[in-house]
C-alpha cells in the first residue's frame, strides 16, 4: 500500500436493486448510521437489470470501485433475477480477468431491506479496500474494448 | 474459527463430521445395542462434545464408550442429521491413544486389537493363534478360551503355522508409513 | 464363467467352513473362483479403530492386486471384508487427494474398477436363475435369516438391499424349500470384533438374538458373515450362560443351506465343523 | 433542447442541517438544460406542491427532478404533482437526499458535493426519460378457486358473498378435504364434521359459485384480470341431473374390496362410490380402475339397478374453457403413509398407522361409533405410542422443516384415546413440543396434567413385533439418555405433511413458483403471504406449508379480500415499467436475431414470438420476441440478457442508466 493512497478519495457507483438494497440504504438513513461519502447509489428495479456492460462503462467512465447489491438469494422481488444475475457474473469475471480489473474492485453482496447497519459496513469497507488499491487508472483499455464490442454489433 | 469452537472445529477438519448437527434427540442411543453398556451413550457422548469443554472432551476420550462401540453403523443408519458417529468414535480412539488416556476398563479391547495388527503386520494375514497368544499375554488372561483350543484343533479351525503374504516388505511398509508402533 | 475371490483371513482360520461350501457350490453352477493371488488382511475392525491410514492402505492392496490380475469381479463371502474393501473403494473415489495418498503406501496403481461383491449378491448374479432346477432335496425348514451389520450398512456406500428389513437371504432360503419366519433381530449387531476381548457382551448380544429366533420357533439360523457365525455358534456356551438355558438352534450358512439344497456332500460343506450340532438337519 | 426543473428540499431541517441546499439548487441551475431551480422548505406541503405545478406551467418545463427524501416514500406524491400541472409523471425523478445523503453523513462539503452530484445525475437521466402511460387491464369478473378443502370453501363464500361470481374445481368426487376425515378438533375438541358440513353444503347451493366436482386445471394462460383456463372435467359415469343420490347402485356393485381413500385404506369402498355420507355432491361416481365393466367387459349391475337410468358408461372425460379475473389455489397437502419408513416396519405391521388413520378410527362416524379398536383384530389397544416428527426434521430420510400440526393433534389424539379408553396407557415420544398458538399450550399442558399422557423426549429408534406386541424402542433424553422399551399394541405416527400429489406440475402449469419441497411460494412470507408472484394467483391453506384450520381460514378470508379488491375494479392499472423489444425499418424491422435467450430467463413467461411478415405474400420473414404488457412485471432481466441490444426496460432504458451513471461520474 503506498503512502499516498490514504488521501486519495475513491469514486465507488452501487448499482442496487430497488425492493432490496435501495430500501436497506433508506434504512441506514432512518436509523442515523453514517458512513462514508464515496459512494453514489443507483437504482434499478432488480439486479437481473444490471448489465455488466454498464458495470464496464462506469469503470470506463472513471469509477475506482463498485458495489453491485440486491435481494439475498431467495428473497428475489422478481423470484430469479438475482439468481441469473450471479450466472452471468461467472462470465463477467472472465471479462474482467481479460482486461486487467482486479475482482477486487467489485463488491457483490445482499442486502435486504431491513438490513440498514449491514449496508453502512458494506460501503464503508468498500471505501477501504479500494483506498488500498489506489485509483483506477486503466480506464482507456476498458474504453477500448467497449468501442470494439459496440463495433462488433453493428 | 473461534476459539469457543475449538473442540468442535478440530473434530470437523479430521473427520468431516459436525458434531453441531445434533439435535439430541437420542434415536442413535435409542437403537446402539450397547447403549446400556456404556458409561454414557452416543448422543450423550456428542453433547459433552458440543459443549466445547476441554473437561468434557477428555471425558470422552478417557472413556470407555468410544472403545465398546461396535462400529455397527445403526446410529448413522438411523440418525435424522446423519452424524456419522461410527467415524467419529475411529477418530476419538485414536486420539485417546495420542493422548495415552484409554480407558482402563477399555484394556482389553485395545491389547487385542493391537494383537491383531502385530498378528497382520509381519504375515501379512491373521494367523489365529498368533493373535491368541500375544492377546493373552498382554492382558495376562492366560485361560480364557482355553477350553476352545482342542475341540477348534479338532474342527481343523485353527492353524498352527502362520500363512504369509510374499511380498512380507510390503506389507511392513504399509504398516511403518501408517503408524510405527503398535506396542 | 471365472471369478475373482477374496477369502479373507477367517475363512482360511476360524471359517473355514464358509470357504468351503462357497468352494464347493461354484462346480454346480459352472463357476471357477480364482483367489487373489497374494492378498493380505483387510484389517478388520482392528485397523480402524487405531489408525484410520492403515485401515484404507491393506484394503486398497487387495483391491490394487485384483486389478492388477486382471479381475473385473471379485466375491467377499466375509462380510467384514466386504464391508471394508467396499467402504475404501468409496471413500478412495470420494476423496483424489487420499487416494494419491493411499496408492503412496502401498506403491501400486490402483483405479477403483472392481466390482465388488458379497455372497448375497453372488448368488443372486451367477445362481439365482439357475437354482430352482439344480435342487435335489429341499431344505426344508423354518429359518431366521440372519443378516447382521456390515452386509447392509452403511447403506448409503454399500446401496445392498433394504436396510433395515432386508429380504435378498429370505427370497433365496424360500427359493431352496425352507420357510424364512418374520423376527425382530435381522440386522442388529452381535457384538461382532468383541468376541474375543469383552466375550461378556458378545453373549449377551448374540444371546437376544438366538433366543428370539428360538422363540418363534426358528429351526436354523441362516447367515453369510463368518463373524456373525462364529459369535451366534462358537460362543453358544457363554450365550447359554447368558440367557440361562440351552438354545440348541444350529447356525448355517446359506451357502451351506443351498449346498445342501443341491446335493453337495455335506462334509464338503463342513457342517461337521460347527459346534452347535446340526443334527437336525 | 430540454427545459428542466429542479426542486430541492430542505424537509424541515433534515436535509438542510448537512446539505447547503441553496448552493445545491444554484449549482444544479446553471446545467445544461435546466430551465428553472430552486430550494424550499417543505416541497411536500401544499405550497411547496403548488410551487412545482406553478413552475411546470410558467416555464414550460418538460421534466423534473425534485431533491428530497427518498422515492420510496415521496415519489408517488410528486409525480402527481407533476402530472396535475400537465407534465407526464415519468417525468419526474426524486434524488435521495435525506436517506442517503443527509441522515448518513456529517455536515460538509463531501456532503453537499454528493448531493450536487446525485441531483446531476438525475437531471441527465430525466432528459432522456420518455413520457409513459399506464397500462390498463380490463378485469374478468369471476374468480377461479382450485381445490375445495376447508380453505377452497372459505376462499370461495367469502367472495361469493361479496357479489362476485366463483367457480370451484375439486379434483375428488367430494368437496371437504382433510377436514371432512378428522374427528375432532384442538384446540377445542369440535366435531369436524359438525362444523364443515353446514359449508360445504352452503357451497353447492350458494347462486354465485358454480361447483365442479372430479375436475382439475388442464390449461392456464393470460395474465392477471384476463385469465384463461382449460378445465377438464373427469367422467363420472353418470348423469348428475338424473340421479337421486338414492344409493341403490353402491349396493350392489360386487366389487367391494377396494380400500377406501376418505378411510386412508382402513376401510373398503365400492366401485361406484360416494366417498363418505356427508358428501358434497352426495351422489357416486365410477372408479373406472377398479369397476369390473371397465377392466373386463362384463357387470353393469349398477345401470340395472338405477331406478332413474342415470348411469352413462361411456363417456369420455370433457374440457371446458372459461374466463377468470383471478385464481386462488388451495390444494392442501398430504401425509406421508406408514411405509415410508423403515425402522417402524415399512407399513409391515397393522397396527401402526397414521395420525390421519387414527382420526378414523376415533371419528364418530367409523364403524365402532368412535371406540377405538386396533385394526389387526379390533381389540381395544390398553398401551398406545405416539411418535411425533415421524419424517418431519429429518433431512436424511424425510423433510427438514417442522410439519407444524402434529405436536397439537397427537396431544388430541392422545387425549381422545385417554378419554375413550379408560385405564389406557399412552405415551409420546417427542422432540420438542410446537403449541404455539392461542390456547395451544393449556391444551397439550391438559393432555399431560390432566389426561396423564406420558410424554418422554427422545425419538424412537426402532418398531418390530413379538408375540402380538409390538415394541418400541426408544429413550429417554431428560435421564441422560437412557433406554425406554415399550410393549405397545397400537403405535401412531405423526406423519410429516407434504406437499399435495401433483403440485409441481399444477405450478409449472400456472407459473408460480414452488419451494423444493413442492409448497406454493407466497410471494412475500410476511408482507404478502397469499399472493404469489405471478399477479392475479392467489394461496390460501396448506398449499403452502402445513398449516392447522384457524390458520387456513384466516389466509382464506386473507386471499378473498384480495381477489374480491382485484375483481371489484373496472380496469388494472399498471405501472408502465415494462419490456420492449425495438422496432426499426424494414428491411431490419427489429434487431432482434430471434434466439429467445431472453424467453428462457423472464420469470413471468412474459416473451412471446412474434412473426414479422411480408405485406403482400404473407410470407413469414422473421420471428422476434415480443413482450406481453399484462405479464412482464419489469424485472429487466431480458434487457441484460440480450446479446444484441434489442430490448429495453421502460423508465430503466440503456441510455437512461447509462447517461445517469456518466453523469455522476462527471461526464
Ligand atoms: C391427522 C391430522 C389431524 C389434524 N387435526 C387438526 C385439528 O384437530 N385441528 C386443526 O385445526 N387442524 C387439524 N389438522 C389440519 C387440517 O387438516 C388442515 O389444516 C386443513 O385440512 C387444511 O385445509 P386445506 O383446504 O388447505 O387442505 P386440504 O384439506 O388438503 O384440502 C385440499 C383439497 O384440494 C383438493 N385438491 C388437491 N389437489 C387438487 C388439484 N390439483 N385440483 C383440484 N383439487 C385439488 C383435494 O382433493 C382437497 O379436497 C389435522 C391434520 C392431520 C393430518
Ligand atoms: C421482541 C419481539 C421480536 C419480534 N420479532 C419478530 C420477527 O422477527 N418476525 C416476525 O414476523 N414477528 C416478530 N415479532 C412479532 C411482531 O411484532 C407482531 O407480529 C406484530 O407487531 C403484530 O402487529 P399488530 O399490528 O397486530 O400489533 P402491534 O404491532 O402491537 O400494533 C398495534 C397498534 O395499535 C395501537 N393501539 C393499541 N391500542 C389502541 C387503541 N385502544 N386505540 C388505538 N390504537 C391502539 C398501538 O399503539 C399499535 O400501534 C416480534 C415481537 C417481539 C415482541
Ligand atoms: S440420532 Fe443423530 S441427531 Fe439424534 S441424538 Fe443421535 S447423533 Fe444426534
Ligand atoms: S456404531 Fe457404535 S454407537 Fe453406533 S449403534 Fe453401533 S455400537 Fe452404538
Ligand atoms: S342408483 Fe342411480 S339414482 Fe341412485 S345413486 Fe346410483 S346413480 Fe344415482
Ligand atoms: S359396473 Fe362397475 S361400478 Fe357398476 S356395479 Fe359393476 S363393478 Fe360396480
Ligand atoms: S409439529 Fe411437532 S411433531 Fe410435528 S414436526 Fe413439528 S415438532 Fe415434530
Ligand atoms: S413462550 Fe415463546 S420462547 Fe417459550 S416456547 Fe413459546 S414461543 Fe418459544
Ligand atoms: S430480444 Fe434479444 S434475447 Fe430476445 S430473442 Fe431477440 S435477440 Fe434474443
Ligand atoms: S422485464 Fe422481466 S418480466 Fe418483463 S419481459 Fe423482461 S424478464 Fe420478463
Amino acid at each position: 500500500m503506498e503512502e499516498s493512497n490514504n488521501n486519495f478519495e475513491p469514486r465507488i457507483i452501487a448499482f442496487v436493486c430497488n425492493w432490496c438494497t435501495y430500501a436497506g440504504a433508506d434504512l441506514t438513513g432512518t436509523s442515523r448510521i453514517k458512513y462514508a461519502t464515496n459512494v453514489e447509489i443507483v437504482r434499478f428495479p432488480c439486479t437481473g437489470r444490471i448489465d455488466f456492460m454498464l458495470l464496464l462503462k462506469a469503470f470506463a467512465g472513471g469509477a475506482d470501485g463498485i458495489i453491485v447489491s440486491g435481494c439475498h438469494p431467495n428473497d428475489c422481488h422478481y423470484t430469479s433475477g438475482n439468481f441469473h444475475a450471479r450466472r452471468r457474473w461467472i462470465v463477467f469475471r472472465n471479462i474482467l480477468n481479460f482486461l486487467g480489473i482486479d475482482v477486487q474492485r467489485i463488491r457483490f453482496s445482499w442486502v435486504s431491506a431491513a438490513e440498514g447497519a449491514k449496508w453502512a459496513d458494506i460501503v464503508n469497507d468498500t471505501v477501504k479496500e479500494i483506498r488500498e488499491l489506489g485509483p483506477y487508472t486503466e480506464y482507456k483499455k476498458v474504453a477500448n474494448y467497449l468501442d470494439e464490442e459496440a463495433d462488433s454489433h453493428e | 474459527m473461534t476459539t469457543n469452537h475449538a473442540i468442535t472445529s478440530r473434530i470437523q477438519q479430521a473427520t468431516e463430521v459436525d458434531v453441531d448437527l445434533c439435535y439430541q434427540c437420542g434415536k442413535c442411543t435409542a437403537g446402539c445395542v450397547l447403549a446400556d453398556d456404556m458409561e454414557f451413550p452416543s448422543s450423550y457422548l456428542i453433547r459433552l462434545l458440543q459443549t466445547n469443554k476441554e473437561e468434557n472432551y477428555s471425558k470422552v476420550l478417557k472413556s470407555n464408550t468410544i472403545w465398546l462401540c461396535l462400529n455397527c453403523e445403526n446410529c448413522i443408519g438411523r440418525c435424522p442429521k446423519e452424524v456419522d458417529i461410527p467415524r467419529l468414535m475411529d477418530y476419538l480412539r485414536t486420539e485417546s491413544i495420542k493422548r495415552k488416556c484409554v480407558s482402563p476398563k477399555a484394556k482389553p479391547i485395545l491389547s487385542f486389537h493391537k494383537s491383531f495388527l502385530n498378528s497382520i503386520r509381519y504375515t501379512g494375514k491373521l494367523n489365529e493363534i498368533n493373535l491368541i497368544a500375544e492377546f493373552k499375554l498382554r492382558t495376562m488372561r492366560l485361560w480364557q478360551d482355553v477350553k476352545l483350543v482342542p475341540s477348534m484343533l479338532i474342527k481343523g479351525k485353527l492353524k498352527f503355522l502362520p500363512e504369509t503374504v510374499k511380498n512380507r516388505k510390503n506389507i511392513i511398509r504399509i504398516f511403518n508409513r501408517t503408524i510405527k508402533n503398535t506396542k | 464363467m471365472k471369478l475373482g475371490f477374496y477369502p479373507g483371513c477367517s475363512l482360511q482360520g476360524t471359517s473355514r467352513e464358509y470357504n468351503e461350501s462357497v468352494k464347493a457350490l461354484a462346480p454346480f453352477f459352472d463357476i471357477e473362483l480364482i483367489d487373489i493371488e497374494d492378498w493380505n488382511c483387510c484389517g478388520a475392525t482392528a485397523a480402524h479403530s487405531v489408525n484410520k491410514d492403515l485401515s484404507l492402505a491393506l484394503p486398497t492392496r487387495i483391491l490394487a492386486l485384483a486389478e492388477k490380475q486382471g479381475m473385473k469381479e471379485i466375491v467377499v463371502p466375509c462380510a467384514s471384508c466386504f464391508n471394508r474393501l467396499s467402504v475404501t473403494q468409496y471413500e478412495l473415489a470420494e476423496d483424489k487427494e487420499l487416494k494419491k495418498k493411499i496408492t503412496d503406501t502401498i506403491d501400486m496403481p490402483y483405479e477403483g474398477t472392481v466390482k465388488i461383491l458379497n455372497v448375497v449378491q453372488f448368488i443372486d448374479q451367477y445362481i439365482k436363475d439357475k437354482l430352482t432346477e439344480k435342487i435335489v432335496k429341499p431344505f426344508n425348514y423354518k429359518v431366521a435369516c440372519y443378516y447382521g451389520c456390515l452386509l447392509v450398512r452403511p447403506h448409503k456406500i454399500l446401496k445392498f438391499d433394504r436396510v433395515e428389513d432386508p429380504t435378498s437371504m429370505d427370497e433365496l432360503m424360500k427359493m431352496i424349500g425352507s420357510t424364512p419366519i418374520e423376527w425382530g433381530f435381522k440386522t442388529e449387531c452381535c457384538g461382532a470384533g468383541l468376541s474375543v476381548s469383552r466375550t461378556d457382551l458378545v453373549a449377551k448380544l448374540s444371546g437376544n438374538i438366538v433366543k428370539d429366533a428360538a422363540d418363534r420357533g426358528a429351526e436354523s439360523i441362516i447367515v453369510a458373515c463368518p463373524m456373525c457365525h462364529s459369535n451366534l455358534d462358537m460362543r453358544r456356551p457363554e450365550i447359554n450362560k447368558y440367557l440361562k438355558e440351552d438354545v440348541t438352534v444350529p447356525v448355517i450358512y446359506l451357502t451351506q443351506a443351498i449346498g445342501l439344497a443341491v446335493g453337495a456332500d455335506p462334509s464338503k460343506l463342513g457342517l461337521q465343523r460347527h459346534f452347535v450340532k446340526v443334527t437336525t438337519l | 433542447m430540454s427545459r428542466i426543473g429542479v426542486f430541492i428540499c430542505h424537509c424541515g431541517e433534515n436535509i438542510s442541517a448537512t446539505v447547503d441546499c441553496e448552493r445545491v439548487a444554484q449549482e444544479a441551475g446553471r446545467l445544461e438544460g435546466v430551465e428553472f431551480a430552486t430550494d424550499y422548505k417543505y416541497m411536500c406541503s401544499d405550497p411547496g406542491q403548488t410551487l412545482i405545478k406553478n413552475a411546470i406551467k410558467e416555464h414550460h418545463l418538460d421534466g423534473v427532478v425534485v431533491g428530497s427524501c427518498s422515492p420510496r416514500m415521496h415519489e408517488a406524491t410528486f409525480r402527481k404533482t407533476c402530472a396535475e400541472a400537465g407534465l407526464n409523471p415519468y417525468m419526474c425523478e426524486i434524488a435521495n437526499l435525506r436517506e442517503h445523503v443527509s441522515w448518513v453523513h456529517e455536515k460538509g462539503e463531501a456532503t453537499t458535493r454528493k448531493a450536487i452530484q446525485i441531483v446531476t445525475g438525475l437531471i441527465s437521466k430525466v432528459q432522456r426519460n420518455k413520457p409513459l402511460n399506464t397500462i390498463k387491464v380490463p378485469v374478468t369478473k369471476c374468480a377461479l378457486v382450485i381445490g375445495g378443502g376447508i380453505a377452497g370453501i372459505q376462499t370461495a363464500l367469502d367472495i361469493a358473498n361479496c357479489g362476485q361470481k366463483v367457480i370451484m374445481i375439486e379434483k375428488s368426487p367430494s368437496i371437504g378435504g382433510h377436514m371432512s376425515q378428522l374427528s375432532e378438533t384442538f384446540p377445542t375438541l369440535d366435531c369436524s364434521q359438525c362444523i364443515l358440513t353446514p359449508r360445504m353444503v352452503e357451497v353447492a347451493q350458494h347462486p354465485n359459485i358454480t361447483l365442479y366436482t372430479y375436475a382439475e386445471l388442464d390449461k392456464l394462460e393470460g395474465f392477471v384480470g384476463n385469465f384463461k383456463a382449460t378445465i377438464r372435467l373427469k367422467a363420472k359415469s353418470i348423469d348428475y341431473s338424473k340421479c337421486t343420490g338414492c344409493g341403490l347402485c353402491t349396493t350392489k356393485c360386487p366389487n367391494k374390496k377396494i380400500p377406501s381413500e376418505f378411510n386412508e385404506g382402513l376401510g373398503m369402498r365400492t366401485a361406484i362410490y360416494v366417498p363418505f355420507p356427508q358428501a358434497v355432491p352426495n351422489k357416486p361416481v365410477i372408479d373406472k380402475e377398479h369397476c369390473l365393466y371397465y377392466q373386463k367387459g362384463k357387470c353393469k349391475i349398477c345401470s340395472k339397478s338405477c331406478p332413474t337410468g342415470a348411469i352413462e358408461y361411456d363417456k369420455p372425460d370433457e374440457f371446458m374453457t372459461i374466463e377468470v379475473g383471478a385464481v386462488v389455489v388451495t390444494t392442501g397437502f398430504n401425509v406421508l403413509k406408514t411405509d415410508f419408513f423403515p425402522e417402524y416396519g415399512y407399513g409391515k405391521y397393522k397396527d401402526v398407522i397414521t395420525g390421519l388413520q387414527f382420526e378414523r378410527l376415533a371419528s364418530a362416524s367409523w364403524p365402532t361409533l368412535g371406540e377405538i379398536r386396533r385394526p389387526s383384530d379390533g381389540k381395544i389397544p390398553q398401551k398406545v405410542v405416539f411418535i411425533a416428527c415421524c419424517g418431519s426434521r429429518d433431512p436424511a430420510k424425510g423433510i427438514p422443516y417442522c410439519s407444524k400440526i402434529c405436536c397439537m393433534y397427537t396431544a388430541k389424539h392422545a387425549m381422545l384415546y385417554q378419554h375413550k379408553v379408560h385405564g389406557g396407557d399412552s405415551t409420546v415420544f417427542y422432540m420438542d413440543i410446537r403449541a404455539g398458538g392461542k390456547n395451544y399450550e393449556e391444551f397439550v399442558r391438559r393432555a399431560i396434567e390432566e389426561d396423564h399422557v406420558n410424554y418422554v423426549r427422545g425419538r424412537v429408534a426402532r418398531v418390530y413385533e413379538k408375540d402380538g406386541k409390538l415394541i418400541v424402542k426408544g429413550v429417554d433424553t431428560l435421564l441422560g439418555a437412557e433406554p425406554v422399551e415399550i410393549e405397545a399394541d397400537m403405535v401412531v405416527l405423526a406423519t410429516a405433511g407434504v406437499a399435495s400429489k401433483g403440485a409441481e406440475e399444477l405450478a409449472q402449469k400456472m407459473h408460480i413458483s414452488y419451494d423444493p419441497y413442492h409448497f406454493f411460494a407466497e410471494a412475500h412470507p410476511k408482507l404478502k403471504p397469499v399472493e404469489t408472484n405471478t399477479a392475479g394467483i392467489f394461496l390460501a391453506g396448506a398449499c403452502q406449508a402445513p398449516k392447522d384450520i384457524p390458520e387456513t381460514v384466516a389466509a382464506a378470508s386473507g386471499a378473498a379480500v384480495k381477489v374480491v379488491s382485484l375483481l371489484s375494479q373496472e380496469n388494472l392499472v399498471r405501472e408502465p415499467i415494462v419490456a420492449v423489444v425495438n422496432r426499426c425499418a424494414p428491411p431490419l424491422f427489429s434487431t432482434c436475431v430471434g434466439c429467445f435467450m431472453c424467453e428462457t430467463i423472464c420469470p413471468y413467461h412474459a416473451i412471446e414470438h412474434e412473426e414479422i411478415k411480408d405485406r403482400k405474400t404473407g410470407a413469414v420473414i422473421k420471428t422476434i420476441a415480443k413482450i406481453n404488457p399484462g405479464l412482464c412485471q419489469g424485472c429487466g432481466t431480458c434487457v441484460s440478457f440480450c446479446r444484441s441490444k434489442s430490448i429495453d426496460l421502460e423508465g430503466y432504458t440503456n441510455e437512461e442508466m447509462y447517461t445517469e451513471v456518466m453523469a455522476l461520474l462527471n461526464h
